[in-house]
């Protein structure tokens, strides 16, 4: 089987994992993505963790208004309902478990449900931002990533970088399939069409096991 | 945004039972649902414990009765948890006689306990009430040689609000000083039923003017 | 001497503390009628623990607003430049030390600034309410009495009633002078026209040490 | 309410000073006080320490700078306090380099530290950091079978705000998104110095709508 990483394939598939009614926070990068490919008929609200429920889409051009942006500083909008309100409430609502999901990209995200995502010692370190808080307060968590960053398996046995969170996760949402967290195995609950639970487990290095209801999905 | 249910304050009030914990906002009776208050005491539901600032008013020589006043003197409660009892003479009959169990802490302190519940903090720590009859049974951490005492969360399973407005996604706008313990108490609480004075459509509430954002709202009770 | 009590005294006593600016909290009773007095050259503003700064004087007759009243539930008004808040806000500027003063009633004060007002065991159980916030948070503590009680000083050399808080208090203020609280002792640094010294060492028992500085004062 | 002075944004910084701890409002530059932040550049003022969400946005390659950026490409700061620093590449490579002491909180914990600062509570626990690199040097504190981290209070000498209306007392208004980190900021500084867009005269903000009481301001700028 050839591999060509496709991120739209975690985008559409997080994006059926909600309901109407749901507060979602979807963190910058690949996690906004999910945002197009919810159900039209799935009417969810989402979390900016700057300090607003009711994340709009962007504005037109030349209808930006920079009082109005999301947590990576972009110009965003509001949808009717939404609310304003400053960081202490904003994370009160993230801590306090109001949240029903928070959905995260990933540097790592091991068997244990632990997950590693702002720093690499020596090299990269953004800071956690939010993302602390958003593993540990939300509801559930999804992590989303590619399966493979440059040839290595972003699932691992045991997160080798500084963790953001210890075992939060609850989902992981690859290109090749959906895993949930189980008892410190990933669990293979999902593999997408034109992939395989062979192919996963030979190229992923941690403990998967295969959920007795797996099945193929189209996504 | 999802619209939340609307109904009235009997129908709202029956999924509280016996042993139910609630938190009603308001200050002396200010910011208390009065709806909803009415309909719980006719409802006639016993052994509840009560969340609130005070047990409000009740002057029976001046016929004045606020608040959670009703529901006191139908001795609704088995327990009460307030900061303060004064003004409802019936409240410290009852604590006298050992009716009911009062918890008195400090305003500040119930506020923040409230609000820790509602923030998801495991507690926080306050200098108030160290070298009081406050302070026992709690935990004291001493910070740069200054004392202070590890309050916990205080959770509810209702808390029944009163709202100047409501938009049909939930979002609240409180009204002057009867807005109090209202916003917090929707933070703290695993069903949260609103009485509004004004029901309106979602979208009319200038975004920067919630004071309580609709996720925390789960009912809501048109004033009757 | 013949002792008369006279509350006006005390109010207008401690109406003079306060320099233009200054953020003050006065208690349900005595304490409110210091806001009689204020000089009007003096603009201060008055906390009210509800949930709001600015408060105003009664409203007239027929103009009562239900939804704003002070800290014993008795409709006010709010002054041009007042701002309301929640329960939590409004302790987080008691606590948080951003308060001048604070104007407490008390039922003991003793010599080591302890204040007893909210509790007589078996008796009279008002409750704190904000009174230990209050004591603890304010840059200053004034606790303002009638000096007798039946008889009885309200000064006292160690309370016995539970306490409010422990050593907060600065001065006190009585219809028969004004006290610093030092070292374990009360210090009198005002007299008021018709008292003296001598009369007030001898009825209370605890102990006064006359300041350096001490001074009849007309009130 | 008496009037707060109202000066420019050279004067008003001038009491800031080598040293000095500095809070600064916003998130990415989102409500960061711009003539401020310009004019502590150009005063040069070195050795600061800076508590802000994030170290705002450089990016030379699209020439972006906003925020906070100017001052920390100036290497006006010994230490920086932040939850994010990713979008501005020179931060990392003064950290990296041992130029610069950078200090990364979680987001959420950081606005609780800067809260609790302003409403005079000894510390919070927060589950946020457990069993993470945030949890070293941290007292741990079990309530329930669940770890917390005990985190202390974080006060500033000098906050710099931005507002976008206030009153001539210092009640304040803030836009949108702009709100974030400037409200609890407000609270948690000895000088808070705010810029504001709009500065009308007391009694023009409704009482209802004020989103930080004039008492926690101390110096209003007008944006220039």
């Amino acid at each position: 089987m050839d591999y060509t990483p496709d991120k739209s394939k975690i985008a559409k598939r997080i994006a059926r994992f909600f309901k109407s009614g749901d507060i979602v926070n979807l963190g910058i990068g690949l996690p906004t993505e999910v945002a197009n490919y919810i159900p039209s008929d799935v009417i969810i609200s989402l979390h900016s963790e700057n300090g607003f429920l009711g994340l709009g889409p962007a504005p037109k051009a030349g209808e930006e208004d920079w009082d109005l942006v999301n947590a990576g500083g972009m110009p965003v909008t509001i949808l009717p309902g939404g609310a304003f309100f400053d960081s202490a409430m904003s994370f009160a609502i993230i801590r306090g478990g109001h949240l029903d999901y928070t959905v995260l990209g990933v540097l790592e995200v091991d068997q244990l449900g632990n997950l590693a995502n702002y720093k690499v010692p020596g090299k990269l370190i953004p800071g956690m931002g939010g993302a602390m808080d958003l593993t540990v307060g939300a509801k559930k968590v999804i992590a989303a990533t590619l399966h493979f960053d440059k040839g290595q398996s972003k699932l691992v046995k045991r997160c080798s970088l500084p963790l953001t969170a210890k075992g939060e996760v609850d989902y992981v949402v690859t290109d090749l399939g959906l895993f949930t967290v189980e008892d410190g195995k990933f669990v293979l609950q999902e593999y997408f069409k034109g992939c395989s639970p062979e192919f996963i487990i030979e190229n992923t290095p941690a403990d998967i096991i295969i959920s007795p209801n797996c099945k193929e999905v189209e996504v | 945004m999802i619209d939340k249910p609307i109904m009235s304050a009997k129908e709202a009030v029956k999924m509280i039972s016996a042993g139910s914990i609630i938190m009603v906002g308001g200050f002396m009776g200010c910011g208390t649902p009065k709806s909803l208050i009415d309909a719980l005491n006719e409802q006639g539901t016993r052994d509840m414990t009560l969340i609130c600032n005070d047990t409000a008013i009740y002057n029976p020589d001046k016929s004045l009765i606020t608040g959670v006043a009703p529901l006191v003197i139908n001795k609704r409660f088995k327990r009460i948890i307030a900061s303060h009892i004064g003004t409802n003479r019936e409240t410290g009959r009852q604590m006298n006689e050992n009716e009911t169990e009062v918890t008195l802490i400090p305003q500040g302190t119930l506020a923040e306990k409230i609000r820790a519940a509602g923030a998801g903090l495991g507690g926080i720590l306050t200098p108030t009430g160290v070298g009081t009859e406050v302070e026992e049974g709690k935990q004291i951490i001493e910070i740069g040689g200054k004392k202070y005492l590890l309050e916990l969360p205080l959770f509810a399973d209702f808390a029944l609000l009163k709202a100047k407005k409501a938009d049909k996604a939930g979002n609240l706008v409180f009204s002057r000083s009867a807005r109090n313990f209202n916003p917090i108490m929707a933070m703290a609480a695993r069903t949260v039923i609103v009485e509004a004075e004004q029901i309106v459509e979602v979208g009319e509430i200038n975004p920067d003017s919630v004071m309580s954002p609709f996720i925390f709202t789960s009912i809501i009770v048109p004033v009757k």
